[in-house]
């Protein structure tokens, strides 16, 4: 009977019965996080708490202000992977020597090892992930088998959706990593050049100068034709490596994108978070109820599908421009809140056939035969299900709103001017795609399309592990989802 | 996968019967899946003779529609017929016809009825549409000339109103006259053969009653040969001249229809019959099978059943029986009645009787038993 | 039972702690409608069409029928998983079609569904423990480790073994499976189950075992099962009365051997005769029926099972027509029923109301047929020709209400009532029943087990 | 139930998604704080000109009263007039003038995919697994990533360079037309002139139907796969049919079943595509006019184009419909058969 009594055991007792592997697992993740702590906090101090505090009553402003303060120190912590550590800023002595960089290593190198580091460490991480599945798996799950392990196994199979995985992690990492990534700082480079200054070694004087960022970046400009450009892996005449690039300003393409990314992330996933819920919460309810809740949703979805989404989008991010939400993140925000909001439909109607397969099932008819509440047979015997066709068109979704995002900044909409956002290069790019300076439009779309593919291949993995026999019946919903409003 | 290939080629088939219409010998056919290779029909024979009706009886996954399927050349990749495998229809051997080759026999020579009358009919083309599509292939028939001939047809069949229907989609049908629509498709090929695949399952008895009356009367009339496909005991008993029980891939009971319900020698079809609440009226428990039907994922190097026989001995577990004829009860004195059981022929010792399918078993220079057990 | 059990609330349903053999359930023209699903006026689906019976404690009470006669309608209703239209389902003093709060709860604990389909009625992302102990969670039931216990003893009482309880529904045969949810539906006890065609989907030799099983915790547990199936076989074997029911209506209820063995209603003859014996040397008197069941929605007007009926009764002055004709006058009732039902395309609408042909104007073909080569008396000429006329102008509707109202008889127009046939309170719907006409089973063949 | 009473059943559904459509226009027009009549007058401030600019656009009136007016004047189809882009013209007429060219584009931006996507579509659901199928469905994903304003940009900079790059000039290849300008619609039925017009339109009727043939290939791929799986097909080859026949009428007939609305769903699509499109390409259609209108802060027209979009998206999805009724017998048919 003793073998019995422990399989009744909760988690945390078994988490006491045996601590060693998920010990194990903590330390390393511990280690992780101290090494990066720094940037953590940074990362936590630049959301936009100013609008949080702001709209907090007088007698917190107080404690807010403290806790900001802590924040602020803590966000000075050094870290390991950040640019201070291995610095690619420096300038080149006539001997050939670098003065200012990483160990003396060119700007190009110190630069390189720095991304590298920072992908490994994510890559660390990712392993971690996969490590505590199966520390969770094998040393703490009552059942040897359970569904969610065929699927995790058919994707380990599929290398498509591997594919589509690496991409999206390798994209996460470069929105995640932004100000550590980049050759340079957007604060730097791109919003307050004249704030900031830079040394290089002038042969007219025959010494180190100091010079605006901003009188630098005059001199990098790619405009095509005229002589005038920076390409991608090239230095320009300050000493400076730039990965991809300048743009027409002479600023750098890289730390440009690195920071477009994080802004188009954030869009996709907090507009997906809105859809997604409201998706879900409908979907469930409209899967149980039937009948008039139902034919209501169908109505206020197709309502808000009969208007092009693109074009609501436009209107109402320029109606909203001059208001508090359009600067908020800015009006990353209200661009997520439209795309969430013009988007729940699509995600609705994918998600609500399989909910009604779901809801036909004869558990949940069992289920409502001894008493269940109605809110815990949906969460406990159709949540599960519905989740995984989510989670497809979230990713395929996904990749559509940041074709959207990007679709809006190029007509000069969204996004507020100088934050940097992948369809304004493109757009700034336009006149040379046919020359020298081709990479300005080109690596933006480029980076887009492969990033898109990589939510897509995602999808079909996501597909395929959860549902290995249907292929078409889901295929229907992907084009509104993955077209971003026809961007 | 070595070890069976010649395995049938000595036993089975008590009776090499050229006369007969089909004749299928050590059929064996598997489909690969990522993880291993299921044979879903392992080595089994039988022929039907002409205007003669073989019931084939079984539970599911016991490898009857994929019979079916392999006759009617349906067997598409990831399965794939083993090269041993025979399939003689008419005097010509079919499995290593192309398909275009295939599509002369199919229809023409041999038809069939599937299980679901309505995912059997195109649902954007009309009943006649689809009946008269066979008729164009295989009689020559076209426009109005054909139209007529399928209003015969479903006349035939006992449709009523066959004017207007003829005009109907499938899904304006019931499901007793789909199955009857595919019925007259089956006839507007004008086959020797018919095949059944369990065409009553989805039906209502009432209804069962109808198509199988139905079937019967154009037997008769049309001098069909009937291959039956069922898992109902009763319905076996009502429509088969001669009945093969399978399980697990394999034929392990093959007998005219009296003699095998009245005289059943296998413990399986015993079992089965005695599972039938109706054969049991009045007693208070059920016999029961105990355990569950495996899956045939290896070349079988013991008796499959073994494991849920009830008079199961240590043997069982390490030859496989092969097909042998056993005494009969019945008056039919040409009866051929065979069982794959070691606790067969019954005039021989039980040692005797297990060299004897060890023997058959073996395939030829290999000596050992259990060959090809091990290598897995 | 010394297990810690419910506490059956003082709430009420006191009916439910009758004596064994008592009433415990007592269903009286119980009715279950389906909305169609048009927005604009449309027929509801009449499944249970007024049906009453009762229960006893500790029997199995049989439903029979074939696929839509409402047989799975009527247990879903039973356990509240429909609501019914109207009618009502007694236990003691309580409407259980009525209950709502507490005393519905008190229902839910106490009436249990086993579904058909062990693939879908077990949620394959629960252990076969968190699907078997959530009715337990629901209900509050003991602590959680005594419910942890109880779904232990349960499964092992089922014939799983305990270690199962971490196990998922994909890991088990379809046999299992139903046991799992055999256990999940006696969790809490219960004093009536609903077997929902509980073994069909089952193998033979896997259906014997579940059918042994449930008995032997019939008898253990004392439970009152309603057993739902269309395998007259598996009703015969498990059940200690059987209601027929076609159509929505229950035609013959009676205790199963009697029922079995001597049927009284044309429906229950014509059913028994249509299952095939598994003996081959069986020589069998059967009665093919013709046709299909008519749409539930539309059901005919007098007894439901008059459009299919052999041995329906002919109106007074036709007693001599012989019996190919009054087939054929059937046949072209039947054939004009599924015109009307038949849907027009917007082509054929078109082309009839310009006067073209279209398929529907064949009817003097289906006449032709059905009468060419018969010597139709007037009385029956003159309706026909009639019935021919208004249907070959598209109107089916009106050329029914003629032909019944002219060749119709008392089947065709008033829904008979529940005749006792036996000293064995046994029922049966039939006009055929009344004294003045002959009993069923003195017109047909012969049916049943007493040869 | 009816397939028409289905149908029926669709088209009245659509009356109050018109309605709501409507007016979650009206809200988001109002629920910023641009002021119409501010944007009319411009930036010369003058308050009595503001002032009767407000009471000529109702907007002394309350927000309720204003709501109605609206709707009555939408749904009666008075579509008013332009204030800002193009003062003073009624709406009506701007529609006349910029409508035809994003038909034109749209009309081959339906086109184009629908015969080239979805023939690569069956070709490769009907040898999948092969080396074919495997970069005909790459390539379908690919094109479908590709952001269309990305691919319009590369587009005319790749034309307006073809001599450099290909060794022929686009412009004056076969007919002489211009990669920047609207098409020349006049007397489309010369043919002449439809060439013309269609070459003009081409690179951005590719461009706006990029993400359609990607889709279509890729959903045509399925549908044929899924098809062929069907009992029905296994019957037709029991009967005898021969192969190339089960294809043609077994499975493509089906198959084209689930990419109905699909279609018709891009095809809807194309509207907010087309702003993009237009503005690269610089066509003057309707979806330029709406950015413009957006921009210049033109609400009134901004509010009748939306309308007319409403009514454009509710027409399409009843064409949708009208192809499933035809197309799919099944349609509607909730009842058993007789």
């Amino acid at each position: 009977m003793s073998v019995v009594d422990d399989e009744d055991a909760t988690l945390r007792e078994r988490l006491a019965d045996e601590p060693v592997p998920a010990l194990r697992v903590l330390a390393v993740v511990a280690v992780l996080v101290a090494v990066e702590f720094g940037a953590l906090a940074n990362l936590v101090m630049s959301l936009p708490w100013d609008a949080v505090g702001a709209a907090l009553p007088g007698f917190l402003q107080g404690a807010a202000a403290t806790i900001a303060g802590v924040g602020d120190g803590l966000a000075g912590l050094p870290t390991l992977l950040s640019r201070s550590v291995i610095d690619n800023a420096g300038y080149q002595l006539p001997s050939g020597e670098w003065v200012g960089t990483f160990m003396g290593l060119s700007p190009a190198a110190a630069w390189l090892l720095r991304v590298a580091l920072i992908y490994a460490y994510g890559f660390v991480w990712l392993l971690v992930g996969w490590w505590s599945y199966l520390v969770y798996r094998d040393n703490y799950r009552h059942a040897d088998w359970a569904p969610v392990d065929d699927m995790v196994g058919r994707f380990r199979n599929h290398s498509w959706g591997l594919f589509g995985l690496a991409i999206i992690f390798a994209f996460v990492v470069l929105a995640v990593f932004a100000p550590a990534l980049g050759p340079t700082t957007v604060d730097a480079n791109i919003a307050d050049p004249y704030l900031h200054s830079i040394e290089y070694y002038s042969e007219e004087t025959g010494g180190v100068e100091e010079i605006y960022v901003g009188d630098a970046n005059g001199e990098s400009q790619s405009r095509g034709q005229g002589g005038e450009n920076v390409g991608p892996m090239q230095y320009d005449q300050y000493d400076r490596f730039h990965p991809f690039g300048t743009l027409p300003s002479g600023k750098d393409l890289f730390t440009f994108m690195a920071a477009g990314a994080r802004v188009s992330l954030f869009i996709g996933v907090a507009s997906l978070v809105l859809a997604g819920g409201a998706a879900v919460v409908f979907a469930l309810a409209t899967a149980y109820y039937k009948g008039l809740v139902d034919l209501g949703i169908v109505i206020a979805s197709d309502s808000i599908q009969a208007l092009p989404q693109l074009l609501v989008i436009m209107l109402a991010s320029f109606v909203l421009s001059g208001t508090w939400l359009a600067n908020l993140y800015n009006g990353g925000v209200v661009l997520a809140l439209l795309f969430g909001l013009t988007g729940w439909p699509g995600l609705w109607r994918a998600v609500r056939g399989p909910a009604l397969q779901v809801s036909e099932r004869e558990w949940i008819d069992a289920a409502k035969s001894f008493g269940q509440r109605p809110s815990v047979t949906m969460r406990k015997h159709m949540l599960p299900y519905v989740v995984g066709y989510l989670l497809i068109y979230a990713s395929l979704t996904l990749g559509g709103v940041i074709i959207g995002v990007a679709g809006l900044s190029f007509l000069g909409l969204g996004i507020n001017a100088p934050t940097p956002e992948w369809g304004r290069a493109v757009s700034a790019g336009q006149p040379y795609v046919a020359t020298p300076s081709w990479h300005i439009s080109l690596l933006p779309g480029i980076l887009i399309v492969i990033v898109v593919t990589g939510f897509n291949a995602l999808g079909d993995g996501i597909r395929d592990a959860i549902d290995p026999q249907s292929d078409v019946e889901t295929g229907q919903q992907d084009q509104t989802a993955a077209a971003g409003g026809g961007a | 996968m070595v070890a069976d290939s010649s395995r049938s080629d000595a036993g089975t088939a008590a009776e090499p019967a050229d006369d007969r219409l089909l004749e299928v010998e050590n059929l064996q056919t598997v489909f690969h899946t990522e993880r291993e290779t299921i044979r879903a029909v392992d080595g089994i024979s039988f022929g039907i003779a002409e205007g003669e009706t073989l019931g084939l009886v079984g539970e599911s996954g016991s490898g009857k529609s994929v019979t079916a399927r392999s006759i009617m050349g349906l067997v598409d990749s990831p399965g794939e017929l083993l090269p041993d495998s025979s399939i003689r229809f008419d005097g010509r051997e079919l499995t290593g016809l192309s398909e275009t080759q295939y599509e002369s026999v199919r229809g023409g020579g041999v038809a069939m009825v599937f299980q679901d009358p309505l995912s059997t009919l195109n649902p954007v083309y009309t009943v006649g549409n689809q009946i008269e599509e066979a008729l164009s292939l295989h009689r020559g028939l076209s426009g109005l000339e054909a139209t007529e001939k399928a209003i015969e047809l479903l006349e035939d069949v006992g449709i009523p109103d066959a004017a207007r229907r003829v005009s109907e989609y499938p899904h304006e049908f019931s499901g007793g006259m789909r199955q009857r629509a595919v019925i007259a498709m089956a006839l507007a090929c004008d086959p020797d053969l018919l095949i059944c695949d369990e065409p009553t399952t989805a039906l209502d008895v009432t209804i069962q009653a109808q198509i199988l009356e139905l079937l019967a009367d154009l037997q008769e009339e049309h001098g069909l040969s009937i291959l039956f496909i069922t898992h109902d005991m009763g319905v076996i008993a009502e429509v088969c001249d001669r009945v093969a029980v399978m399980y697990a891939g394999e034929v392990v009971e093959q007998a005219p229809v009296v003699e095998l319900f009245e005289n059943p020698r296998h413990p399986y079809t015993r079992g089965l019959l005695r599972s039938i609440p109706s054969t049991q009226r009045g007693a208070d428990r059920l016999e029961t099978i105990e355990g569950e039907v495996p899956t045939p994922n290896a070349p079988a190097t013991d008796c499959r059943f073994a494991p849920r026989c009830p008079e199961a001995f240590d043997a069982c577990r390490e030859v496989h029986p092969e097909p042998v004829p056993v005494a009969t009860e019945t008056a039919d004195a040409d009866a051929d009645h065979t069982a794959a059981c070691l606790l067969y022929p019954e005039d021989e010792t039980r040692e005797q009787a297990v060299d004897r399918h060890a023997i058959e078993d073996a395939p030829p220079g290999a000596g050992a038993v259990d060959s090809g057990g091990e290598s897995r | 039972m010394s297990r810690p059990g419910p506490e059956r609330t003082a709430t009420g349903l006191a009916g439910l702690d009758c004596d064994p053999g008592e009433t415990l359930l007592s269903v009286r023209d119980l009715r279950t409608y389906y909305e169609s699903g048009d927005l604009i006026g449309g027929q509801p689906v009449k499944a249970v069409d007024g049906v009453s019976f009762d229960v006893k404690k500790g029997e199995t009470l049989g439903i029979v029928g074939e696929s839509g006669c409402g047989k799975t309608t009527l247990g879903r209703t039973l356990v509240r998983l429909e609501a019914a239209t109207g009618g009502e389902v007694r236990v003691g003093d309580d409407d259980v079609t009525q209950l709502s709060g507490e005393d519905l709860q008190a229902w839910r604990r106490n009436a249990q569904v086993v579904f058909q389909d062990p693939e879908s009625s077990l949620n394959d992302r629960m252990t076969v423990g968190e699907i078997v102990r959530e009715p337990l969670d629901v209900h509050d039931w003991g602590t959680p480790a005594e419910r942890r216990a109880r779904v232990r003893s349960l499964l092992e009482k089922v014939g799983l073994q305990e270690e199962h309880y971490y196990r998922y529904p994909h890991q088990f045969s379809g046999g299992q499976r139903q046991r799992v949810g055999i256990a999940r539906a006696l969790a809490l006890e219960p004093e009536f189950v609903v077997l929902d065609e509980p073994v069909s989907a089952l193998d033979v030799s896997v259906q014997a075992q579940i059918l042994n099983l449930l008995m032997d915790l019939q008898e253990e547990l004392g439970l009152t099962y309603l057993f739902i199936a269309h395998d007259l076989s598996v009703v015969e074997h498990i059940c200690d009365r059987v209601a027929v029911m076609y159509l929505g209506n229950v035609m013959e209820l009676g205790p199963t051997e009697e029922l079995f063995e001597d049927p009284a209603n044309p429906y229950t003859r014509a059913l028994l005769s249509a299952v095939p014996e598994p003996d081959p040397t069986a020589e069998i008197d059967r009665m093919t029926l013709r046709g299909t069941p008519p749409s539930p929605r539309d059901p005919p007007q007098g007894c439901p099972f008059s459009t299919r009926c052999p041995v329906k009764i002919r109106p007074e002055g036709f007693e001599d027509v012989d019996d190919e004709t009054w087939e054929a006058i059937e046949v072209f009732r039947e054939t004009l029923r599924a015109r009307s039902r038949a849907e027009r395309s917007l082509s054929e609408q078109a082309r009839e109301f310009l006067g073209f042909e279209t398929r529907f104007a064949t009817v003097d073909e289906v006449v032709e047929e059905l009468f060419a080569d018969r010597e139709l008396p007037g009385s029956i000429r003159e309706p026909v020709d009639r019935a021919t006329d208004l249907a070959r102008d598209g109107d089916e509707a009106p050329a029914l209400d003629h032909l019944r109202e002219e060749l119709g008889s008392v089947c065709d127009h008033e829904p008979p009532a529940a005749h006792g046939v036996d000293a064995t309170a046994r029922e049966s719907r039939c006009h055929r029943h009344d004294d003045e006409y002959e009993e069923p089973a003195a017109v047909g063949p012969s049916v049943g087990d007493a040869e | 139930m009816s397939r028409w009473s289905y149908f029926a059943r669709r088209v009245l559904l659509m009356i109050p998604i018109v309605f709501f459509g409507t007016t979650i226009t009206f809200v988001i027009l109002r629920m910023g704080p641009i002021d119409p009549a501010a944007a009319v007058i411009g930036a010369s401030g003058d308050t009595e000109a503001y002032t009767s600019v407000r009471r000529s656009l109702g907007l002394d009136q309350p927000l309720w009263l204003q709501y109605v007016d609206y709707l009555r004047d939408l749904f009666t189809l008075q579509f008013g007039y332009s204030w800002v882009v193009n003062r003073g013209r009624p709406v009506w007429e701007l529609i006349g003038v910029y409508a035809p060219r994003t038909i034109w584009l749209g009309f081959w931006s339906v086109m184009l995919p629908l015969f080239v996507g979805l023939p690569l579509g069956f070709y490769a659901g009907l040898n999948p697994n092969t080396l074919s199928d495997y970069v005909a469905s790459f390539g379908g994903i690919v094109w479908r990533a590709m952001p269309n304003f990305w691919l319009a940009v590369i587009f005319v900079a790749v034309l307006t360079q073809s001599e450099q790059l290909f060794g022929f000039q686009w412009e004056s290849w076969l007919v002489e037309t211009n990669i920047v300008t609207p098409p020349e619609l006049q007397r489309l039925w010369v043919p002449e002139n439809f060439f013309g017009a269609f070459k003009a339109i081409l690179p951005a009727a590719l461009v706006l139907g990029s993400a359609s043939m990607g889709n279509e290939m890729r959903i045509g791929r399925t549908a044929v796969l899924e098809t062929k799986n069907e009992n029905y097909v296994e019957t037709a080859r029991a009967k005898g049919v021969p192969g190339r026949k089960i294809v043609y009428k077994h499975v493509f007939r089906n198959a084209l079943i689930p990419l109905v609305p699909i279609i018709t769903g891009e095809a809807f699509l194309l509207l907010g595509g087309s702003v993009l499109v237009e503005t690269v390409f610089s066509i003057n259609g309707l979806g330029y006019l709406f950015y413009a209108a957006t921009i210049n802060a033109d609400l009134p027209l901004v509010g009748s184009l939306m309308f007319f979009f409403i009514l454009l998206s509710v027409g399409i999805n009843i064409v949708q419909d009208l192809l499933y009724t035809l197309i799919d017998p099944r349609v509607g048919y909730g009842g058993e058969g007789a």
